[in-house]
């Protein structure tokens, strides 16, 4: 067991239980994922898998999805702007290519993220997934900024997304976790809906809306205008909906949104998640994850807590 | 921890070239049995995380940057310093730590026999460089070299500069019939700005040479993962946006769909 | 007329020509104004007034406000938390004391910005300071994130905007310039209410939700929990919803939100905005406001350049 | 520019006082004139705006360090690294340049003829420092000076510690009934942490001392402009909130509403 997390010195050799950690229907062997599109099988090259609980893909859909015109990034004072259009390959061809290397290759939990223009479409991809084994869950993607008329329309509606949950967790009795977007007036309501379909988990933020121009040209730094903001300056965002959130639902929250250290990593658990994932750090510091479970990992040690004697407890 | 993809490693050396480009040397045998023209690093100058929450300083993204010369683990890095992460590089001195990701992409394809021309911009000739020590032994080569001025310009076979201040004056691709002809060109590669590389593929194209271009886009991840470095790659009606960390950097002319870009 | 702005340097006597804007029914010296809340007489100590186009005063209640309990202040990694809770001492004292003093030393226009509890309220207040002279314009300050139940309500509202501003609009011919929350869904929705209520100029953007936490002790760094999130963290934010305003209504838009120099500022004009204000910047460097009209000004008059060249002109 | 709040000066000396603690020297004659003892400054080590766009670094918030002394013009600063903003002042040496907005706030109301108490606790040192010398002429002073450890205390009458290494054990409000009653205490100014002023408070209220408190909070910016280093301020049913910055960072320890800070 103590080699499960082999960044943990062995000298302590409860690290690891004190990491163990629950997201809905998972057992997870730390509470630290990765935020999906910011993660794959290469950046596991960086460092020991052991430090994840979990593998969030890549957001697929019904259907191969070109992508945006580039370019889809810029850097801004304190994060990133991306403009991806969630670029992929589509279903059948995640199920016959990655979905094998995935299985083949990972140590822990497969979340399979999806997004859809219909809520059949969603169930569409629910069915094929389920026929297929080696998935421990799915994240629903009902709130990428960068595809119009897709996915977001969905994540701003109480009602819609009530009825897209509650046809999915019909279909399925793995995980099914619930990407919320930021771009919400009332994000609370919308966990509810959420909750009250029977999601299992809840799953928050995407990317906030977001622009940069070149002050010089009057050109949008991204093609496509208006793209999704995260990275550390949408931390503080984050954590407010986070607190909001596991104020209004009883289901599991994985937070995300600025998380770069164990420290952002404790400040989630306070405000009320149950694991969370790390997205735009990794491209700065590809050994954010091992770096924030050793960190995690040695504070609970040192004083004696667990996740759970932490996870909601902030003190207003 | 397993860092293959990841390391630190001291500056050896620093040279400067002119006001704004200027060179760093590193030293990995390891790095240097892998490296291939074409290929480059994700570097940065060594920032820490591990303070963000007070640092006041928020530690930016990696930059990609070509591999500019290999004397097997003598690793060499040429920079133009353009804004802040280039400008981060340009403050480090021998002894100062380089993080480094890679070798990233695929270089360029390499051939034997040709009469091959090397066409290169600005910031783009650091690549042309190790190509050309590859290519000398088996191929006849002919460089042309554009900048904007002086300062831009390194040495080549033929300079061009945009106000004239040294070689010909006007832009480089201007002179790439001529010397195609010359030379009896049947190879092109070239690296530099787009505009540049738009119009040497437009040349190359009409007389149906074959010609490999490196091109450049923002990156975030630089090994595959994010699709932020998306160019479109194909034909004019079957093009998919490929990843130029990965896929690339190095692409054939006639599949970049230059009119997208 | 050269020494109106006296920032910039007189060997380039047109700038301050290039700098004059228009806020609707206002002429303004320079499109620089200050965000409510952020600024006050003790501010015009630091520099010569003559860079500000107008000032906009913190917003006053129709009765005095308490404000929050401390503490009401946390600096996060790129941007400010704040909780103030709209402490002010009621329209009565604003006008007996505060306003006098507005009028013997401001040599611009007054903005003064008001918010409220219900329609009725809002119409009181507006009442009460048509009758007061020296007012140029009113910011309605409908997106307080800090005040439960009072503001916030009306601004994700479309519906009750409109209704508002109708009858805001009816009672005076002065400014009347709508101030929106980017908390909520759809903020162009919003800007369409008001602009059929009236309005003659949208602001935008208020504070966007945030919250800090201390993580060894799980307190949160500001006693009321969420607070409202300014400075440069959200300008990437704050430009989008800039952006899409512009592109929503026609009426001119007063815009904020981490604009700290004249590159911000520039930024904010290709995206559509006719006039800027500067508010956590204000506090990070006190002669924030001169350096960003210098700066601005050298701009435009290098390029030969007036702002309604490059207002909402962003290629994208 | 009139910029009569706002000045930058560079530092002439820099003393270590402990491992946290040390004291930066400016020189300004009419600073010197203007500051009172109580008052403060919104100081910061030098931040440029000037590229926030790409210089990786964003400029943060002043922050308030009280008058430690002023010899006509040559001010002192005491300061205890505890955070970003004093870690960023703790770097500065000699020659730095120190950015500084005030005086700020009121000072200590100033007394003749009294038998006074001096009650501080770590870095509440400084302006009592600044002010004991503006009494000492004129009145019986008695100092108390408390801190966690032996690192945390300075020059006064009467020194505890909590870990006992240096001077007496405990913390420092527990001698105050004792002093009050040896020296026939009728006024007394306290500085320091805010259950420590809370119980001296408390103390003082007892016995019908009066009582003046110099109070912590966190500003933004240190001018009244904002309202958000307000503080509970008055009678028990009828307070209100104040700036520290503005009205305080001194008052009447009576009128603190202490249960609700
Ligand atoms: C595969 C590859 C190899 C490269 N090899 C080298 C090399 O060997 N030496 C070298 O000096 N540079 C090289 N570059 C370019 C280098 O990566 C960029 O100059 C650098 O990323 C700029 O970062 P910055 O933070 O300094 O400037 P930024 O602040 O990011 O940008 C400064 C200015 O440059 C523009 N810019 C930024 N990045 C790019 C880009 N990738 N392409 C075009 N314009 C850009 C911006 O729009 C801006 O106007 C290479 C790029 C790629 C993709
Ligand atoms: C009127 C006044 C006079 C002062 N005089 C002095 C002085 O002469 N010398 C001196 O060293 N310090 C003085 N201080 C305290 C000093 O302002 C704070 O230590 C400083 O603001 C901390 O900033 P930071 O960025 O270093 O730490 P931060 O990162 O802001 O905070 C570090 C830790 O200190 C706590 N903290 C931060 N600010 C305060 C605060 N104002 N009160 C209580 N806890 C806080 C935080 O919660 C955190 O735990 C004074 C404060 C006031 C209000
Ligand atoms: C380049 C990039 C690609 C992303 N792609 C997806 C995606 O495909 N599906 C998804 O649900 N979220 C996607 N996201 C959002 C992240 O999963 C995450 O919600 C967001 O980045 C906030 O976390 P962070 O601040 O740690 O990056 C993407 C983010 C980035 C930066
Ligand atoms: C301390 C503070 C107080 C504020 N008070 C008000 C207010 O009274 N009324 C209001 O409309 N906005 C208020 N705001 C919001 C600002 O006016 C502005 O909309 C916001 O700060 C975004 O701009 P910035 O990023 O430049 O600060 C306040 C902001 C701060 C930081
Ligand atoms: S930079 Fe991330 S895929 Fe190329
Ligand atoms: S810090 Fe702004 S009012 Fe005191």
């Amino acid at each position: 067991m103590g080699t499960d997390v082999k960044v943990i010195s062995k000298k302590k050799p409860n690290a690891s239980e004190l990491l163990r950690s629950k997201l809905g229907k998972l057992e997870l062997k730390t509470p630290l994922t990765v935020a999906s599109g910011t993660f794959d099988m290469e950046s596991l090259e960086f460092f020991d898998p052991a430090c994840l609980g979990a593998f969030v893909c890549k957001t697929i859909t019904r259907y191969p999805k070109k992508g945006n015109p580039p370019p889809r990034l810029y850097e801004t004072e304190a994060g990133l702007l991306n403009s991806i259009g969630l670029q992929n390959p589509g279903l059948d061809a995640f199920v016959a290519d990655k979905l094998p290397l995935y299985r083949q290759n990972l140590q822990m939990p497969l979340i399979v993220s999806i997004s859809g223009s219909s809520i059949d479409e969603f169930m569409q991809m629910i069915e094929k997934l389920e026929s297929c084994p080696g998935i421990s869950g799915y994240e629903i993607n009902i709130s990428c900024p960068n595809v119009e008329n897709e996915g977001i329309a969905f994540g701003v509606s109480a009602e819609i997304v009530y009825s897209l949950v509650q046809r999915l967790s019909s279909l399925t009795q793995r995980e099914l976790c619930i990407k919320l977007s930021p771009n919400v007036s009332d994000i609370a309501e919308i966990a509810q809906a959420a909750e009250a379909g029977k999601a299992s988990s809840i799953a928050l933020i995407n990317s906030v809306f977001g622009m940069a121009i070149d002050y010089r040209t009057g050109v949008s730094r991204i093609k496509k205008g208006i793209a999704g903001y995260t990275g550390i300056g949408i931390k503080p965002i984050a954590l407010a909906l986070t607190h909001k959130t596991a104020e209004a639902v009883k289901i599991p929250i994985l937070a995300m949104g600025g998380i770069y250290t164990w420290q952002d990593a404790l400040e989630f658990f306070w405000a009320g998640a149950s694991a969370i994932a790390i997205g735009t750090a990794n491209f700065v510091n590809p050994l954010a994850a091992p770096e924030l479970i050793m960190g995690l990992g040695g504070y609970l040690l040192e004083h004696k807590l667990s996740i759970s004697d932490i996870k909601g407890r902030v003190k207003i | 921890m397993n860092s293959s993809l990841y390391r630190q490693r001291a500056i050896q050396l620093r040279e400067e070239l002119s006001d704004d480009y200027f060179t760093l040397w590193i030293w990995d045998e390891a790095l240097g049995a892998a490296g291939k023209p074409g290929q480059f690093y994700n570097v940065r100058a060594l920032a820490s995380l591990k303070n963000a929450q007070n640092s006041g300083k928020i530690p930016k993204l990696f930059k990609p940057i070509s591999i500019f010369d290999n004397q097997g683990g003598r690793i060499g890095f040429m920079i133009k310093k353009v804004g802040e992460g280039t400008a981060a590089l340009s403050k480090l001195r021998a002894g100062d730590m380089l993080e480094l990701i890679g070798p990233n992409g695929n270089g360029f394809p390499i051939f034997r026999g040709k009469r091959i021309l090397l066409v290169s911009g600005g910031i783009g000739y650091p690549p042309l460089w190790y190509l050309q020590k590859e290519l000398i032994n088996h191929n006849q080569i002919y460089w042309m070299h554009g900048g904007a001025c002086q300062g831009d310009v390194f040495p080549s076979d033929e300079i061009w500069t945009e106000d004239g201040s040294i070689g010909r004056q006007g832009r480089v691709c201007s002179g790439m019939l001529e010397n195609i002809n010359k030379y009896d060109v049947d190879l092109i590669y070239s690296c530099g700005p787009l505009p540049m590389l738009a119009s040497a593929a437009e040349i190359s194209k009409s007389l149906n040479i074959e010609h490999y271009v490196s091109l450049e886009s923002y990156m975030a991840c630089g090994i595959g993962v994010c699709h932020g470095c998306a160019v479109p790659i194909g034909a004019k009606n079957d093009w998919e946006y490929l990843r130029v960390c990965k896929e690339g950097p190095v692409f054939n002319a006639e599949e970049v769909r230059w009119e997208l870009m």
